[in-house]
């Protein structure tokens, strides 16, 4: 297993946690205001994430690739 | 070296702008028949007024320089200007200030008169004399006035409006997406299944479809087969010649 | 001008993986709006209301999903290091995970409690068949690209389809990333 | 005959593969116990996209592309001479061909639509259509000639011209290229085909209900309009990634061709916002074909939920057609005003602007469909500040002609004949921008010259200018300049009388797709009939003067226009990778006379020894 591996498994570990945070918040808070906008701003969040560390979005503004 | 060609360019704008100023003065449009007719008519005069000279300077400077600066061969090199200095700024100061112009004066202003509510659908005022609900079916309008009496193309045959009076539509259909359109009103809006639109209208001269093609209910939104005949007579009489014809209507009923 | 052949100047700067990136990136933005403006259907026709759904599935096949997208990431790194045994393994997890997603949809489906015929029901079956429409279409793809990496076609120094198909799946635990809350949390 | 094999391949394939989907759906509904597993739209929709695989697949793209994905060697056919245009051919000068011809015919068929539908409203009464017959004629004419204005310019004269303007050896997808090119064919069969099933009724526009509860033609179109969308999309990233990562050294940003930027801009736009059209349409499918309630306000639907998506797309795509059309006319008004392109900056900057701006406008074309009264405002306010960026593109080629040294060959005429036709079409808008005015006017003929206006006017006479300028380069020979002349100035007074005569009836009280009217406006359209039919004569014209001269035109030399740009210094027509040595590029593409300015360089090639220069043009 390498560190790149790690740095994956780090970051799904963080994503699940959000998930499990997201539906516990929805599911326990009422007020819909506050529910919607705590979803949206997760979301955005682990969709962050995902393209940063999952889909290597840097590589677009990075001329030469890194193995 | 501009001013040579400037003034005779300058000359040209302004015969051109003349001629075009004419369309503000001719009388293009149908019958006046609302109050709102009066506003469109002013408002599209204002506007041609001031796009005239905007399309003009266009025919203009497209005019003259086809004429004054043309060559035969191809072999000869136009001044290097490249126009990064000041002329630009100056456009986009005029152009911006006559989109900042006409946005708020004829736009924004217009708006603030035709809407009454900032949430309902639909134009003028939301009191009004007398109350017609309209509903478009395809193909063919349905009018019901507050006291239960219904126009439509058997009953009735045409609908008639009193003149000086508030008119208010409450506009729905029972099928597709319609739109209920008076040319000589100037006012439309869209007849929606699952919705009632309004527009409220207060007719100022007495007319009728037999007369004058513009006083009708005109379907304006394309609703399938028979669109183009999607059309309702309108008469505009007296308050009490109005009363008479709907106090018949209801007794030709039972 | 003589029509030299012209295949040897070749421009020096050109990098086919670059362009491919940028391509897929930009495919992706394109497809964003697709599904940005089904939420915004949902959001237009039902406020931010719901039907009952299965939370448990939901949450489920949404755990499910997210960890196909470790195995996918798995399998690039895998074979970025010229370590095929591993990226096998792990893109045939992906596709078999993604396969296990596509049935609990397929069993939601299947299970809920509303009809097609009114307007919650089409908002969740539209966005969660066009989701899962990209979920085959992206199996289908993995399975392309495993079934070359068995062949051994891919390394360290050439491995952009695995590379893209597996950004191709990450993009669609995006998406699903936006449309679990919408779908299943939102009341 | 390799055309005889890619065309029927392509053919043979996409019938087989039609009736299999149509019975591959059959099957399954057979399976899943439906009642009449034959009938029904969704076979229709079932055949349609196995028989769109079955014609690529057939036409050339499983040799060249297919076998691909499975691991196995591909094997390109290499068609020579006319042959190349009828097969699956990765050449964008070949592609932009096709494009361009194809749409060119595409044009003329739905002129010719329209000629039907000015002889039948030249008087009141009905002529000698029916109600029906018309509501689908014109139909017909609107989504084909929207499908020509989106894609005519950037898939044609973009195609052929992009990698030539940045020196680029080709497009940077090359099959992709090809497959945007053969997704058309199965989109005009499937337009086509909707007479047939009884004629379109809702116009291009299609707005539920009413493209729910219509006839079958209806889901061809969505069908259709779905794999143009497709095409346009991948059009569009194909042009952004060329633009971006093939440029020829030392051409920056601040050095780029003006119809490169128009590209550029408008591939933005088809990337993003073709998609609204796809789920608008995807949308009324569902609701056609599973029963969904999208639009059904009896069940919690809105159909004023497919006005807002719809418009999110095609008030964007009056950009994708116009802004080539403005691109096309300030690059030819450049080069044939023999000056440096005015505010250069800024004309960049316009056409940012609108890419920017057209997101935010689209519920004016909604100001009486019913929408919250607080919407208008602000879209008011959007609509405009378009015109900001706008006047910039006037202010450049204003800025240009004058005090230039004017060149005026066809292509010339017909630059300028955007910019004049552009002002109308502009000043137009204002009235339908404002909302005091636009209530009356929405929906009537005065919205119908608008738009002409602006794409005829804007577009189609920039496809025209392009196919002029490019005619020398595409074909090595030119075309006849006094036909070239005589059918701009037919066209162009033919146009003007026809368009701005039609805003009266729109203002008195016609409205639009209508075969029928009140007999008050009979005199007007009369006119605008005649002038009509005047104009559609004009295009016999064109076509003659094109076929003529391509078989029969003089030789035009390498650079019959004597300019500057990078495709002009090869040969016409260009070899197959463009340039036998890669350009150089030093300087701005529009220094005319600068001295010692020049815009590229071939520098590996020697001519007797000295490095032979580019763009000296006009020397």
């Amino acid at each position: 297993m390498t560190a790149a591996m790690q740095k994956g498994l780090i970051v799904a570990v963080i994503l699940a946690v959000l998930t499990v945070a997201e539906y516990i918040f929805a599911t326990s808070v009422t007020q819909t205001e506050t529910q919607f906008i705590g979803l949206a701003v997760t979301a955005i969040g682990k969709a962050a994430l995902i393209c940063y560390y999952f889909m290597h979005i840097y590589r677009l503004w990075r001329a030469e690739e890194a193995h | 070296m501009h001013i040579k060609h400037l003034i005779p360019a300058a000359v040209l704008w302004v015969i051109i702008t003349a001629v075009g100023e004419l369309l503000v003065i001719a009388n293009l449009y149908p019958t006046v028949g609302s109050l709102e007719a009066d506003d469109f008519d002013w408002i599209f005069r204002f506007l041609l007024a001031i796009g005239v000279p905007v399309f003009a300077f266009v025919i203009a400077a497209i005019v003259y320089s086809m004429y004054a600066f043309r060559s035969a061969k191809g072999d000869e090199m136009g001044s290097t200007i490249r126009g990064n200095g000041w002329f630009p700024r100056i456009w986009l100061i005029v152009t911006g200030g006559l989109a900042a112009f006409v946005m708020v004066f004829p736009g924004l202003t217009g708006l603030q008169k035709l809407q009454s509510d900032r949430t309902a659908y639909g134009w003028g005022d939301t009191e009004a004399d007398v109350v017609i609900h309209a509903t478009g079916a395809q193909f063919n309008w349905t009018f019901t006035f507050a006291d239960g009496t219904e126009v439509n193309i058997i009953k009735g045959k045409e609908l008639v409006l009193p003149v000086h009076q508030k008119v208010r539509f409450n506009i729905d259909s029972v099928d597709v997406v319609h739109s209920l359109w008076i040319p000589a009103f100037r006012m439309k809006i869209d007849a929606i299944p699952g919705r009632t639109t309004y527009m409220t209208v207060e007719p100022t001269v007495k007319g009728s479809y037999a007369e004058d093609q513009s006083f009708r209910v005109q379907c304006a939104e394309l609703c399938g087969l028979d669109h183009s005949v999607m059309n309702f007579p309108i008469r505009v009489v007296e308050k009490p010649e109005f009363d008479q014809w709907l106090a018949s209507l209801k007794t030709g009923a039972k | 001008m003589a029509v030299a052949a012209s295949a040897a100047h070749g421009h020096a700067t050109h990098n086919p993986v670059r362009f491919n990136r940028l391509g897929l990136w930009l495919f992706f933005f394109s497809e964003s709006i697709l599904f940005g403006l089904l939420l915004t259907t949902r959001f237009f026709l039902e406020g931010i209301e719901r039907e009952h759904v299965d939370q448990h599935l939901g949450l489920a096949i949404t755990i499910i999903l997210l960890l196909s997208s470790l195995t996918a990431f798995t399998a690039e790194t895998a074979i970025e290091h010229n370590n095929q045994r591993v990226a096998n393994w792990f893109l045939m997890a992906t596709i078999v995970l993604g396969i296990i997603f596509a049935a609990g949809v397929g069993f939601e489906w299947k299970t809920a409690e509303f009809s097609r015929h009114e307007a919650f029901g089409s908002v969740f079956f539209t966005m969660t068949g066009i989701h899962a429409a990209h979920v085959v279409s992206g199996i289908g793809i993995l399975f392309l690209v495993w079934i070359q990496l068995k062949r051994g076609k891919f390394n360290s120094k050439n491995h952009w389809p695995v590379s893209g198909s597996v950004m191709y799946w990450h993009f669609v635990d995006v998406v699903w990333v936006f449309f679990y809350p919408a779908l299943y949390l939102v009341k | 005959m390799y055309a005889a094999k890619s065309v029927s391949g392509g053919i043979g394939l996409g019938l087989i593969g039609f009736y299999l989907g149509l019975g591959f759906i059959a099957l399954l509904r057979w399976t899943l116990g439906y009642p009449e597993p034959w009938g029904g739209e969704i076979n229709i929709i079932g055949g349609y996209i196995f028989g769109l695989i079955g014609w690529l697949m057939g036409v050339g793209m499983w040799g060249i592309w297919g076998r691909e994905w499975f691991g196995q060697r591909t094997y390109p056919r290499k068609a020579p001479g006319w042959q190349r245009y009828f097969t699956f051919n990765t050449d964008h000068k070949v592609i932009g061909v096709q494009y361009t011809v194809t749409f060119i015919i595409v044009f003329l068929l739905a002129g010719a639509l329209a000629m039907m539908m000015r002889l039948e409203l030249a008087n009141s009464g009905m002529q000698f259509l029916s109600h029906a017959q018309y509501n689908g004629t014109m139909s017909l004419h609107g989504t084909l000639m929207i499908a020509v204005a989106v894609a005519a310019v950037i898939g044609g004269i973009g195609n052929y011209a992009i990698p030539l303007l940045i020196g680029a050896e080709d497009m940077a997808f090359p099959r992709l290229n090809a497959l945007t090119f053969w997704l058309v064919p199965p989109v005009a069969v499937a337009l086509l085909s909707t007479p047939f099933l009884g004629g379109m009724e809702t116009g291009w526009t299609a707005y539920p209900p009413l493209s729910v509860t219509t006839n079958s033609a209806q889901i061809m179109f969505d069908l259709g309009i779905i794999t143009f969308g497709l095409t346009s999309i991948l059009g569009g990233l194909n042009f952004l990634v060329t633009i971006m990562f093939m440029r020829a050294p030392g051409l920056s940003w601040g050095r780029l061709p003006i119809f490169v930027w128009a590209i550029f801009a408008t591939s933005w736009i088809a990337l993003l916002y073709t998609q609204g059209f796809a789920v608008a349409l995807l949308l009324i499918a569902l609701d056609r074909v599973a029963g969904m309630a999208f639009f059904n306000s009896t069940a919690g639907g809105d159909p004023l939920l497919y006005q807002h998506v719809f418009w999110f797309y095609s008030h964007p795509a009056v950009y994708i057609m116009v802004l080539p059309g403005f691109g096309m006319a300030l690059e030819i008004i450049a080069h044939f005003s023999r000056k440096p392109l005015f505010a250069y900056r800024y004309a960049v900057g316009a056409f940012l602007g609108i890419l920017g701006l057209s997101g935010v406008v689209w519920a004016h074309h909604m100001f009486t469909a019913g929408i919250p009264n607080y919407l208008h405002g602000p879209f008011l306010v959007a609509t405009e500040l378009i015109s900001v960026p706008t006047g910039l593109v006037f202010l450049s080629a204003l800025g240009t002609i004058w005090m230039g040294k004017l060149w005026l060959k066809t292509p010339m005429l017909f630059a300028l004949a955007v910019i004049f036709n552009f002002g109308c079409g502009g000043v137009t808008g204002i009235f339908l921008a404002d909302v005091p005015t636009d209530i009356h006017l929405q929906d009537t003929y005065f919205v119908v010259a608008h738009f002409h206006y602006t794409i005829v006017g804007g577009e189609i006479f920039g496809l025209f200018a392009g196919i002029y300028y490019y005619f020398p380069k595409i074909t090595g020979r030119m075309y006849n300049e006094t036909l070239g002349k005589l059918q701009f100035w037919w066209m162009f007074i033919a146009f003007n009388v026809t368009f701005f005569t039609m805003h009266l009836p729109g203002v008195q009280g016609m409205n639009r797709r209508i075969a029928d009217y009140q007999s008050g406006l009979d005199t007007v359209n009369l006119i605008v009939s005649l002038s009509g039919l005047f104009l559609g004569a004009s295009f016999i014209l064109f076509v003659y003067n094109m076929i003529n001269s391509w078989i029969r035109g003089p030789l035009a030399g390498d650079n019959p226009w004597q300019v500057r740009t990078l495709e002009w210094q090869v040969s016409s027509p260009p070899p197959l990778e463009n340039f036998p040595t890669p350009p150089v590029v030093q300087g701005h593409p529009y220094d005319y006379g600068v001295p010692g300015s020049v815009h590229g360089v071939f520098p590996g090639q020697k001519l007797g020894g000295v490095p032979v220069v580019g763009g000296g043009g006009g020397q």
